[in-house]
């Protein structure tokens, strides 16, 4: 047992906090946001390019550092306290998870390139009607020579306007919600067919609703076995979602300080309000969520390589209670602020902004309490 | 003791509901539902027609221009008027400012004031909080020096609501430097247009410009706008905070809001079945009634109390704390409820765009909506400051 | 509306209150508890004839002040608020209601013994197979001649070893849980065939084990049709339901007034620990509590003659949140006590060991919020 | 990083297993399946077989008879143990005094009290708190004054949990009026026979008899029987508490606890199904199943930190507050789970009865383990405490 990083482990994480203090404070980061684009495309190059972040999870055969799930925990914790919006979670960790997992000529051309910055994908796989649920699926992918053809409605795909690559799930046989039939496609974005309708979403990321309409798909954009991708999609979903575990450890790591900051410059009724024992209390109890959003982020993180049942009840167990602590800690920093932390003034808002979104992010608290019930305490 | 209501309150009851659903305007009505921001002229639309009606003013004396009703009446108003979904009428001419001028004004400031109040005609801001001075009012830095026959006022204001529209506003100011905090505050009515008086926009989390910074620079104001006597400003203020705290259980409001909760998780699917169906969310939906019919009862019972003549004491810092938490956790249920389709942001992005809203019509809204509420637990006294006061004032702490 | 005391209603409460805080301090439960018989006999014949209080909730064509549920509510309210282990539940509340229920003959027996102190009735309606579930008996009254032969164990029949008379619940027919078949009887609690097994319960009743062992009981036992009781039985246990909310309020009143004394005197790292902000605003918190148990306890009351769709919503929703805000209350006057809270030396303890009792009693907080939902959220 | 038990440790878990499997008392594991209280030698007769196996102080080291094992070695020693459902080693003697004896004791100390630790021979108890004085040690009153090469020591001490067996006890007293309290305490070994100490008995909500009030009235106690320095007590004291907090999150014990909720809920009705298939039960399961893992990982965390060199620091109030909460929650869910059963008592009723308890065999103990389990959140440092030593050490507020 052992929970200290590598010494390249924690050369990674100097590394990337280095630059990210350099280039993405909160001014930084609004500017990107509110900008024609949404983001500054520079970051994302010097990321791939200057600091080679974005091999850091992938093998050496590849280009990358040899690293792996504990890279990225390492890099979305660093992305998560300054509220990156860098699509590293469905490029690196979402599109370069399918590909390794896929492996075959596919992932040795395209590794390199998500290496390079020279990709961003978008991982289309919810829908209006399916919730939660991986295989509730109305997209369909019809076989048609030696390809396909996509029809469908995907739902707030983040990084979608940006993308190069789409990361589709769609049902090539099977019923709507059936475990079999369904498949995993790495497709171009710019394919004729596919409408994209883009927006921002609450916590400063860009997305798009992605209609495919007869989009014509080569039979080399299947990604593993034709309508047996359920486990492959569960994996890579499980992999993201300890991902955006570790992202919410840096905010609300970042909350927390920030609240703790506050509360020992503001004054209210002659003193700082960091002496008020109530206040004092509360910020213990948001530090002790914190800390247990560590420690679960890197139980889940560890178990990403066991056997299904046991790593979907490890990722389970940890998104359920990093949900619940990420809106604690939120809305008790909001609270703590009082009124400027309701304004989109101070960073302190925005972080609770994010925060919010990944409460339910790939599987709110209360279905992840299920899945761990249904995987470890069925009768 | 019973808790029936007697037949003449029923014919009220039906006569509000009738009457709201033949005057309540659809365009308003359409304006709602699109859940954009509301104009001065949606909010007054609605204004116009009660004070038409006699009924814009339900808590104030007959001779004022009250329409005369018993306790009992004020809540079944109160309940219709959520039930239907009607705008709410802003706060501080009606609830504030008006109790205060016809209560402690002079008789030029209640026959000048009260009428347009009613109408309409002014529409009204809060001048209470100073940055460095949240729920902390006797800290207050504002000042107010005697010219002559007016006051010169310098100074910050902050959490200023609905600022942008206010013809005029009601502020509190040091009026003297030598006393104490709470003994040299003045209540002063000041004219919006005046010259020095500045309104910033504050953005809020949800994208919504509801609050304002005010800033005074040498703004005079007439001493005959000032209400009661000098440094005598705090009396007003406590009699408003009290006055303000009765009704911000938001009961009827909450009510209609877990009925909308309802109906969307009628329609969010759940796998096979509705989000309803699940036993989790029903349960939380079940528990938010519960807690919401024992704040009901204690509101009703704290009514019963004011009836007989106990007026509304500081244990409605209850109904402030567990009302705010309840509107705070409707919120979090519609967000939690409408799934991926919280995350996409609307507001001024592609304005001008026709096309209906991404995801359900209620989604869009949800966490805009969501992060929002998180003021009720701040203004209005904080929670904690309600806290404080309970421990202080009921429990001798 | 109306949420104001009669002035016969006000006269009954202080004149109980008096009565009680002349014979029910601590030291005196203390002792009654401790005795062989587990109660002082005296105290119940003062309340009836001394007081006359035995009478306040029945009609006055048997003898009684012309009450109802709130009287029954002040009552038992004041008995709370000195954690008394009076029989009045079991022989006022839930005997007394049972035959103002079934009328004629019997009561018109029956309802002067108990005004004048001269029955005590245990309920025997719960089985222990059975948790919360009233119809779902193994107890069987079996037709034979003018009469039954009850068999059946009963669990947990408080006040069983003082009782001249038992309430029983048993089938008559149908299956083991079904809604009819349920049948209710009173009878003598000597006959012969009937076994009990006393013990003390945790918070200073007496209680038993009662056993049937072909007990020929008479036909004029019945109350209510046969085989048709379980409305009846319904309504009595949501009455009595109701009746410890009101007990819970007496209780939780003096845990929360307890702690605040204690609070003020107590003192650590030299101050009153009342003036520690994080106690003070849970004695906000406790405070907040017992109003709303205060609120729920009246407008279940006030409920209990409305169809039984209403009535049982609402008792279900009262006893839900007072079965919550004991436990809140219990937990924090306690833990705001610390070490001296946990032993047999100060009430507060017992105070505690009360509201953890009533917490279940008569169906947990899930209970009640099962039976909420399926009477107000069927879909 | 990775989390899994090397070979070593694995063979070292199958070796502890067997051990306990072929030398624990079956009568012991009658005794406790009864529930009723035990004595003095039940407690004993386990510690001699750990004793004379070498396995008794775990985290002593090797040269005052420590077993010489790794941080991971100890963790699954006290999985182990937990999970046999062993009685717990009174931890005064081997967890509290002994450290403080091998770390600042005189070699005298060491070569005498030791090996009687060690051995059992000698029970040891704990004298800090006092009345009026729960958590807060810096205002001590029992004071020891020089008398030759003896102290005469005065004074009262409570909550001293199993007194009535003990031996010997280390005390904190007061050597000096004048100083400041921290600097004026001095840590004392007392023999429990000496003349003038009497222990009475404080009996607990559950009716269990496990703290005491301890007088002592004019207790000669030899200069030789003081550890370290005169005065300097406080740094005993701090060490001891530090040491305390290790293990008191007692992750191992809580599994097995919600291992046996899982197996009362499996036998438990609730209509038709088993208490288990109720959803709301179950997820009380669940959710304290996570928190658990919440709460070892983050033990496993600071174990790491500890091999790595760094001592538990005051992070590890955290395992405290968390740790108590969660053993309170299993007792709550076994109270709820027994329902009706609940409620009858059978301690010192009716004792010689033969007769099986009430209701079924895990039912009867439901109640009493219940209330006794609030003393979690209040010993070895309040929760209040802990949450003010986190806020004034870590977060430094």
């Amino acid at each position: 047992m052992d929970f200290t990083y590598t010494e390249t482990q924690g050369m990674i994480r100097d590394t990337l906090a280095r630059f990210l203090a350099d280039t993405y404070d909160f001014d930084a980061r609004t500017k990107m946001i509110a900008s024609e684009a949404g983001r500054d495309p520079a970051i994302w190059t010097a990321l791939a390019q200057e600091l080679g972040m974005l091999g850091a999870a992938f093998g050496e055969e590849h280009g990358g550092l040899g690293g792996g799930h504990i890279e990225n925990m390492i890099v979305m914790e660093e992305l998560g306290k300054v509220m990156a919006i860098e699509p590293y979670l469905p490029t690196v960790v979402i599109g370069g998870g399918a590909l390794t997992a896929a492996g075959g000529a596919v992932a040795d051309h395209m590794i390199p390139e998500i290496i390079g910055g020279n990709v961003i994908i978008g991982f289309a796989y919810a829908e209006p009607q399916g919730r939660y649920n991986l295989a509730n699926l109305r997209t369909s992918a019809k076989k048609e020579g030696a390809g396909y053809v996509l029809n469908g409605h995907k739902s707030v795909v983040v990084a979608a306007p940006w993308a190069t690559h789409l990361l589709v799930t769609a049902r090539s046989g099977g019923s709507q919600s059936e475990a079999d039939g369904v498949s995993l496609f790495l497709i171009e974005a710019g394919l004729p067919g596919i409408v994209r309708r883009d927006y921002p979403t609450v916590d400063g990321f860009r997305a798009s609703e992605v209609y495919f309409e007869n989009v014509s798909i080569p039979g080399g954009a299947l990604l593993g076995g034709e309508g047996a991708a359920l486990p492959m999609i569960e994996a890579i979903v499980d992999t993201a979602t300890a991902a955006i575990c570790a992202e919410a450890c840096g905010v609300t790591e970042r909350l927390h300080a920030g609240t703790l900051d506050y509360a020992k410059q503001r004054k209210q009724f002659g003193q700082e309000i960091a002496r008020f024992q109530v206040l004092q209390h509360r910020m213990v109890d948001m530090f002790m969520e914190v800390e247990q959003a560590k420690s679960m982020t890197i139980m889940a993180t560890l178990s990403l390589d066991k056997p299904a049942q046991d790593r979907m009840a490890a990722v389970s167990a940890a998104k359920a209670k990093i949900s619940q602590g990420a809106r604690f800690v939120g809305q008790n920093a909001v609270q703590t602020h009082g009124g400027i932390g309701i304004t989109q003034e101070l960073a302190i808002g925005h972080y609770f902004k994010r925060a919010s979104m990944i409460e339910n992010q790939f599987g709110s608290a209360d279905h992840h309490l299920d899945r761990y019930e249904m995987l470890t305490l069925a009768e | 003791m019973d808790m029936e209501f007697s037949a003449e309150d029923m014919t009220f009851r039906e006569e509000v509901r009738r009457f709201i659903a033949e005057n309540y305007p659809e365009s308003l009505r359409a304006v709602q539902e699109e859940g954009e921001e509301m104009a001065k002229e949606d909010f007054l639309s609605w204004h116009r027609i009660l004070a038409k009606k006699g009924w814009i003013a339900p808590a104030w004396p007959a001779e004022y221009g009250g329409p005369g009703w018993s306790a009992t009446q004020r809540f079944i108003f109160s309940e219709e008027i959520a039930a239907a979904d009607c705008v709410t009428i802003m706060p501080f001419g009606i609830n504030m400012v008006g109790p205060v001028i016809y209560t402690f004004g002079t008789p030029e400031q209640k026959a000048h004031f009260l009428p347009r109040i009613l109408s309409g005609d002014d529409w009204w801001c809060q001048g209470y909080s100073e940055p460095g001075a949240g729920s902390d009012l006797a800290s207050l830095r504002t000042a107010a020096v005697r010219d002559g026959d007016d006051y010169i006022v310098n100074g910050q204001k902050t959490w200023t609501t609905m600022a942008q529209h206010a013809d005029w506003g009601f502020f509190l100011v040091k009026t003297d430097r030598e006393l104490k905090a709470q003994e040299a505050i003045s209540f002063l009515l000041i004219d919006m247009k005046s010259p020095g008086v500045t309104v910033r926009p504050i953005i809020t989390l949800g994208g919504e410009h509801e609050v304002n910074e005010v800033w005074l620079e040498n703004v005079r104001v007439p001493i005959s706008n000032r209400v009661y006597e000098e440094n005598k400003g705090w009396t007003c203020a406590k009699f408003l905070l009290a006055h303000e705290r009765t009704g911000i259980a938001g009961v009827a409001r909450s009510k209609r809001g877990v009925e909308k909760i309802k109906a969307i998780a009628r329609s969010e699917m759940d796998g096979e079945r509705t989000l309803l169906q699940n036993p989790f969310f029903k349960r939380k939906i079940s528990q938010l009634e519960i807690d919401l019919t024992a704040l009901e009862f204690t509101e009703l019972r704290s009514l019963a109390g004011e009836a007989a003549g106990k007026g509304p004491g500081p244990e409605s810092s209850l109904l402030k704390i567990k009302g705010s938490e309840i509107q705070q956790r409707i919120t979090e249920l519609a967000l939690e409820a409408v799934g991926h389709y919280g995350a996409p942001y609307f507001r001024g992005f592609g304005e001008g765009d026709n096309e209906h809203a991404i995801g359900p019509d209620y989604a869009h809204r949800a966490a805009p909506t969501y992060f929002n509420a998180r003021k009720t637990t701040i203004y209005g006294g904080s929670n904690e400051i309600q806290r404080n006061i309970i421990a202080k004032m009921v429990l001798g702490l």
